[in-house]
């Protein structure tokens, strides 16, 4: 078995769990990759594209390549009155994309978010699904070289 | 934290919410054990009895709503719907990080009253670290043999705010898109996969372990007579202390705002809160003096919701939230129904442009026609509420929206 | 059996009944898109709203079950406004080139907007750009005349069960699509065109019928497939003189063998019948070579053959292979033929080919 | 069809299918079948060599051999008396000859049974189980099953099955064939058989001829006649003289492309009578051009018996002439009277000597069409048959054993060739290969071939190779597949620049019905070099 079957075989038994193994490969390699969307369809006797409607419908999952850090800037009303505007501005620049891109080396991604639940320390974003409060200018530089 | 009143977060932070034996040291499952020695009419009756309203959109009585399963059926679900989407609300999040198993008993009382063996918590999916815990938090009741044989499942969504629909989120238990479908059939009768389910949020299943250990009369006293308890609401935006409280539900709109709250940041003035969500409505200064239970909020047209206060002073620029508001439920339209796809597009197009100075006047009486189609045609409440954010800042805050019109 | 009021008609129905079937019962025509006789509910378009005293909204009727006592405005003021503000927001993402449309004059966009006096859209602003090209002979797709029924998506996976289709993203991004949004002869796609048959709009149509004729054009005759064996009934799209489609008769009273469901041979199979092939005239072979004949030349030709074989040579050395494509009653006259004029049994046809 | 096709979307529980790959040649009776699995949990049980679409939802999928289908149904009918799942009451009441049977089945266990079909003995076990258990199981077949020298006692051994379990006569149960050509069943029931008057009453029996003579006012022949192959064999060995071609192909149709051709060039006189130029049509010394279907008004009867109305849409072109008049005005000028009117004078005339189609008119069938029998106005016509008993009485087991398809592999064609029909086109090609988007989607033939098999003979996909047998070869592209096992090839037949005819053989023919062995003969597949 390949290493996405192995991923998605661990999914096999809970029943309608095809989002379940979708998470289990963005786990492994931050998106679904098109030969395992197809292996998870046939596991789950699903059409495949029912799982290519489902894969596209959930924000959080991607059908395409993503970087190593998926960073997620929360734009809902509680963040946009604590300055998410300004700091996506600030993150475009420090990485050199738009939202929705890619950096070069492969190793960012950047993407918007709904709420994240976080609210208690707005704004708010998420490095592949970790959440960081307050962020600030100062603060996103040392997030950001965190990441290795 | 002067005037809160804590049921749910009595034990906050005092005991570890994975672990069964901490929660049944400080009086867990005696509520489910009281819920198995009674039979299940009974059950359902003391429920019913205690008022215990959804924590939700709907409000809708739990006890009531259990009563619609029918006996007949080989197989029942209970469903916790864990995926609380509306900015600025994370009460549910709370409620687990505390006192998950409160949450779990919960469920098994719910259990006992339908006769499920199997439920599931559909967690959202921005908390991989709740799914942890709740895995962690169920392996310990199992463990300790609370639950018997009552199993729970953790199903985490992906980033769907519609989910958070009963019936998206039973859809999307089931491995599909999270479409809400048509009703009737409500869930009770024909739900996960098409079995009689019950669906309530974290909320509301942790008041049931409390309910029946200190009886449905206790309860019903508590708070608003028509929507009894304890509400655990979240506060952000221009507030003082924007963090979370646990309050009876005849608590005073004003006072979560300047006790709780410790009043608007930097000492500027208040302009508006919104109650519930980003789906609530917006309610000015001179309705401040509302009790913050269901029907009370609904009297000024807003509503408790999820319990989520997003405050503004006097600087915030309200189209500009909206604005930003609607491109949210542009964002999380499912697509499925005419009026809320193409409506929440429009919505936020009509907004972009007003907020930037480019609209006319039509595009107000456009805006008005589209919510009143909207909130009379959509197929669920996302997109019925969808325009209750612009609906009632136009009422209330109609200035706003003028001063940025180009008129001729 | 219920009691319900409709457009101020009392009218009885049985328990189970949904509201929209009353309606028709009541003779109230309610609008549709997404709703199909055929197909699982989806109750999704809302153009079936209607009021319902004592509802807080407007109820989708289609996939509401009727109750004792309801009383039903199906043209309320309300109602009416929900249909047309659906009508304009359909408009403002769509292609409107009506004039050029496969479907101008069996539209029901444009059928409803015409019985409303929907002629613009308040809401134009941005429109998606789904057009994608497909390079498939049989069926043009064009998302940007989709108006999301997903009749297409249900037909393809209920009545032919290919699940070639299904709805990819989710709000005004929502289109209909193959996995990744491939071209459909990559996808598990039969061409069977029963999507083209349910679609209520111009999304889509047939390449094979493209520019030959509009439906009200067209005389539609009801026949039998020419295809296999299963009898499935179709209509043939004349215009001209010239078959220049098919279409489905959905009526199991008129075709209950497949009720409108074709496969590709059915459904775009037929232009053969206008090939530049096709035999016009008698033919005789004189040495090697056909040369064209008179009717009566060529009947003479082959009676005068046909008697002095059988004379030279008895009946038995003639044989007649009939055939599995022409009708009973050709298939009578030619075994008639071989028994009674010739006498002889040596008749027969492919059936085991 | 015993039964109806309607039944195998809502009554059947389990539909056993063998030898049809039933959504690409009867494709809305393959989506009958695949609502009825997928909406109300009906089993499915699929044997044939090819992993067809419906072996991916089927609850039992046996590749077996190609043309061991015997074996593998007596392995069946063996479990099912083994394990007492047979109907009793139904074999007591309603069959006779149980007992022969009984005892030739015995031997074919399912292990014995395995080793000849390749099918593991559990599949076949349960198989067994899930076809007798069921509450209504229809059988259902195409030509998988009778092109093959025992065609005949394949389809005997189908009907044993369907006895031995009382899956007769009730709707959902059943014996059905699906028959590939649209009016192949009309053709059938109007006598255009050598054996059988209009309505299957035999040429041989007196009673019959003497109806038939005094209807059509004329001594007929007592001889039974000849079959379509057998008319090419005796035109091959110049026994028959002339021949008379009805819009059928034989040249692309019949197997061994070469015998055909020489049989053709042997005849004194060839008519054909057809709207195309077909490869059959380019022999003849005399072409009749008649009418397409949209141009002719009549009726087709489909493969569940139901009569329908077949309706003139356009008139046909220039100096073509509709077929029923061309056969009418030739029988004149042979000196038989014929005085039709219309398609529907003709019908009156079936309806007098076919008493299946006695009650069937136009009137009556305008709307929706009938089943046969249907013997008076009256009668609603019949989707079912054999309800209460069998048309002959009592229904007759016919045991019958295995025996080996006639030309089996070897060195030297180490391969099992089999042909059949693709999707997107039809029969020999006359039609389909006219249809500019059914030609334009699949323009060429191919031959699907295992991955493995290509592999070890260095053949990619796409790539052109020979295919050849011992009658000949042709050269086509591989279609790389794993729907097929190593030992077994498949093309198509609709091309005739890339003929599977050339390949197929006429050497050995059912004995019974006349028909070839299309589905295996030997093969080799080479790379062209």
């Amino acid at each position: 078995m390949t290493e996405y079957q192995v991923i998605i075989d661990g999914c096999k038994n809970l029943k309608g769990g095809i989002i379940e193994a979708f998470h289990a490969l963005q786990d492994k390699y931050n998106y679904i990759p098109a030969e395992a969307l197809r292996e998870a369809a046939r596991q789950f006797g699903v059409s495949e594209a029912e799982a290519y409607g489902v894969a596209t419908f959930y924000s959080y999952l991607a059908v395409e390549k993503r970087g190593r850090y998926v960073i997620r800037m929360c734009e809902s009303a509680p963040c946009h009155v604590a300055g998410a505007d300004e700091l996506l501005k600030e993150i475009e620049t420090a990485l050199g994309i738009k939202t929705g891109e890619t950096t070069a080396d492969g190793k960012f991604t950047l993407e918007l978010a709904q709420c994240v639940g976080q609210c208690q320390a707005t704004p708010v974003i998420t490095i592949n699904s970790q959440p960081y409060f307050n962020v600030t200018k100062e603060k996103l530089k040392e997030i950001l070289a965190d990441c290795k | 934290m002067a005037n809160e009143k804590r049921v749910l977060l009595e034990y906050a932070d005092q005991i570890d919410p994975r672990k069964a034996e901490d929660y049944i040291k400080v009086g867990g499952y005696k509520g489910l054990e009281k819920a198995r020695s009674m039979n299940r009419r009974d059950l359902i009756e003391e429920v019913k009895k205690s008022g215990l309203r959804g924590r939700g959109g709907a409000g809708f009585n739990a006890g009531m709503k259990w009563s619609f399963v029918p006996q007949y059926a080989d197989t029942k679900y209970v469903v916790c719907n864990f995926d609380e989407g509306e900015p600025g609300t994370y009460k549910d999040r709370i409620i687990c990080e505390k006192n998950a198993q409160a949450l779990l008993e919960g469920m098994a009382i719910c259990a006992t009253a339908i006769d499920s063996k199997q439920g599931y918590i559909y967690c959202r999916g921005e908390y991989p670290f709740m799914v942890k815990l709740l895995n962690d938090a169920v392996q310990s009741a199992k463990a300790s043999g609370a639950l018997g044989d009552f199993d729970i499942e953790i199903r985490m969504g992906a980033g769907a705010y519609v989910c958070g629909e009963e019936t998206a989120l039973i859809e999307s238990i089931e491995g599909h898109r999270g479409e809400p479908r048509f009703k009737p059939p409500f869930p009770g009768v024909s739900g996960l996969w098409s079995q009689p389910t019950v669906v309530n949020n974290v909320e509301t299943f942790a008041c049931l372990p409390y309910i029946l250990t200190n009886g449905a009369d206790w309860f019903a006293g508590i708070g608003a007579a028509s929507y009894p308890g304890t509400k655990v609401i979240t506060l952000t935006g221009d507030i003082e202390n924007p963090t979370y409280f646990e309050v009876p539900t005849d608590y005073l709109l004003r006072d979560v705002i300047y006790k709780l709250g410790g009043g608007i940041k930097d000492g500027k003035k208040f302009k508006a809160v919104q109650v519930g969500g980003t789906s609530g409505a917006f309610i000015p200064e001179q309705n401040l003096d509302t009790p913050i239970d269901f029907d009370s909020m609904a009297a000024i047209g807003a509503s408790l919701g999820s319990g989520a206060v997003l405050v503004l002073d006097e600087s915030r620029d309200i189209v500009d939230v909206v604005t930003r508001i609607s491109k949210f439920f542009e964002h999380e339209s499912c697509g499925k129904c005419n009026p809320c796809r193409e409506g929440t597009w429009r919505c936020r197009e009509i907004m972009e442009r007003i907020n930037a100075g480019k609209a006319c006047p039509e595009d107000i009486e456009k805006l008005t026609v589209l919510s009143r189609v909207m909130k009379n045609a959509a197929l669920c409440g996302l997109g019925q509420a969808a325009p209750i954010p612009i609906d009632s800042t136009l009422k209330y805050f109609k200035q706003e929206y003028s001063c940025k019109l180009i008129t001729l | 059996m219920l009691n319900l009021t409709i457009n101020g008609q009392a009218i009885q129905v049985p328990r189970g009944t949904m509201l929209l079937d009353a309606c028709q019962m009541a003779g109230a025509d309610v609008p549709t898109f997404c709703y199909d006789p055929q197909l699982h509910l989806a109750g999704s378009c809302r153009m079936c709203v209607v009021e319902v005293q004592g509802r807080h909204n407007l109820q989708a009727s289609c996939v509401t079950p009727c109750v004792d006592n309801m009383v039903v405005d199906t043209e309320s003021p309300a109602t009416v406004e929900a249909r047309k503000i659906i009508l304009e927001l359909l408009l403002a993402r769509h292609n409107i080139n009506c004039h050029v449309c496969e479907k101008t004059g069996e539209c029901k966009l444009q059928d409803y907007c015409y019985r409303y006096g929907v002629d613009d859209s308040r809401f134009a602003g941005e429109k998606g750009h789904f057009t994608s090209e497909d390079p498939n002979p049989f069926i043009e797709r064009d998302y940007d005349k989709c108006i999301m029924c997903t009749r297409c998506v249900r037909a393809c996976d209920e009545i032919t069960g290919a699940q070639a289709i299904s709805v990819k993203d989710r709000g005004h991004h929502a289109k209909i699509s193959t996995v990744f949004d491939g071209k459909l002869a990559d996808s598990t796609c039969v061409f069977c065109g029963q999507c083209i048959m349910v679609c209520p709009v111009g999304a889509l149509s047939s390449k094979v019928s493209m520019n030959k004729g509009r439906a009200y054009q067209c005389e539609k005759v009801l026949t039998t497939c020419t295809y296999c064996g299963t009898g499935c009934t179709l209509e043939l799209n004349v215009k001209d003189n010239q078959v220049v489609g098919v279409s489905s008769n959905r009526d199991p009273v008129y075709s209950p063998v497949n009720q409108g469901a074709l496969c590709v041979k059915g459904r775009f199979g037929w232009d053969f019948i206008h090939s530049e092939d096709r035999l016009t005239t008698p033919l005789i072979k004189e040495n090697g070579q056909f040369r064209a004949a008179s009717w009566e030349e060529a009947l003479d030709l082959a009676a005068s053959k046909l008697k002095s074989i059988k004379t030279e040579y008895g009946p038995d050395s003639i044989a007649l292979f009939s055939s599995a494509r022409v009708t009973n009653e050709e298939n009578y006259l030619a075994q008639k033929m071989m028994r009674a004029a010739i006498g002889t049994n040596n008749v027969d046809h492919c059936a085991r080919l | 069809m015993t039964n109806s096709i309607d039944e195998l979307e809502k009554d059947a529980t389990a539909i056993f299918l063998i030898g049809t790959n039933t959504t690409e040649n009867h494709p809305i009776i393959g989506y009958k079948i695949r609502k009825n699995v997928r909406e109300n949990g009906a089993k499915l049980i699929v044997a044939d060599p090819r992993r067809i679409e419906l072996a991916e939802i089927a609850d039992v999928y046996m590749q077996f051999r190609p043309g061991t289908d015997v074996a593998l149904l007596n392995g069946m009918m063996n479990v099912i008396i083994n394990e007492g799942l047979l109907d009793q009451k139904f074999i007591t009441e309603r069959t006779e000859a149980f007992e022969d049977m009984k005892q030739i089945v015995e031997k074919y266990t399912p292990e014995v049974v395995a080793a000849i079909t390749g099918v593991p003995a559990a599949d076949i076990r349960k198989a067994a189980r899930i076809y007798a258990e069921a509450e209504a199981g229809s059988i259902c077949y195409a030509m998988g099953l009778t092109q093959h020298h025992t065609g005949t006692d394949n389809v005997k051994s189908v009907c044993n099955l369907a006895m031995l379990t009382g899956h007769l006569g009730r709707p959902g149960t059943g014996v059905n064939p699906l028959r590939g050509q649209n009016n192949v069943q009309g053709a059938c029931d109007m006598g255009a058989l050598p054996v059988s008057y209009p309505a299957y009453q035999a040429v041989s029996a007196d009673a019959n001829r003497e109806k038939f003579e005094k209807a059509w006012g004329v001594k007929l022949s007592p001889h039974n006649g000849l079959t379509l192959t057998a008319a090419i064999n005796k035109a091959y060995q110049g026994e028959l003289k002339a021949l008379y071609v009805l819009g059928e192909n034989p040249m692309i149709s019949d197997p061994d492309q070469h015998h055909v051709e020489e049989a053709l060039d042997n005849l004194e006189f060839l008519i054909v009578q057809d709207i195309f130029l077909s490869e059959t049509a380019q022999k003849a010394d005399l072409i009749l051009p008649g009418v397409s279907w949209a141009e002719k008004d009549g009726t087709f009867s489909n493969t569940e018996r139901r009569v329908q109305r077949v309706r003139q849409a356009i008139i046909p072109p220039a100096n073509s002439r509709q077929d029923w008049q061309i056969l009418m005005d030739l029988t004149n000028r042979l000196g038989y009277s014929m005085d039709y009117g219309s398609p529907q004078d003709i019908f009156e005339e079936i309806r007098t000597v076919a008493p299946s189609y006695a009650g069937i008119s136009y009137a009556r069938i305008e709307r929706t069409g009938l089943h046969w029998p249907c013997p008076n106005e009256e009668h609603p016509g019949t989707p079912i048959l054999h309800i209460g008993k069998f048309s002959r009485g009592q229904g007759l087991f016919h045991p019958v054993e295995f025996k080996e398809p006639f030309e089996l592999p070897d060195e030297e064609y180490p391969l099992i060739l089999s042909t059949g029909r693709s999707l997107f086109h039809y029969h020999t090609g006359t039609m389909t290969r006219r249809t500019q988007a059914l030609d334009a989607h699949q323009p060429t033939n191919e031959v699907q071939v295992n991955h493995h098999t290509a592999a070890a003979l260095g053949i990619q996909d796409g790539e052109m190779v020979r295919l050849s047998t011992r009658r000949g070869s042709i050269e086509l592209k591989a279609k790389l597949t794993d729907i097929l096992n190593e030992k077994v090839v498949f093309t198509f037949f609709h091309f005739s620049e890339a003929a599977a005819n050339i390949l197929t053989h006429a050497e050995v023919l059912d004995p019974v019905a006349g028909i070839p062995e299309y589905k295996v003969c030997a093969a080799r597949l080479e790379k062209i070099v």
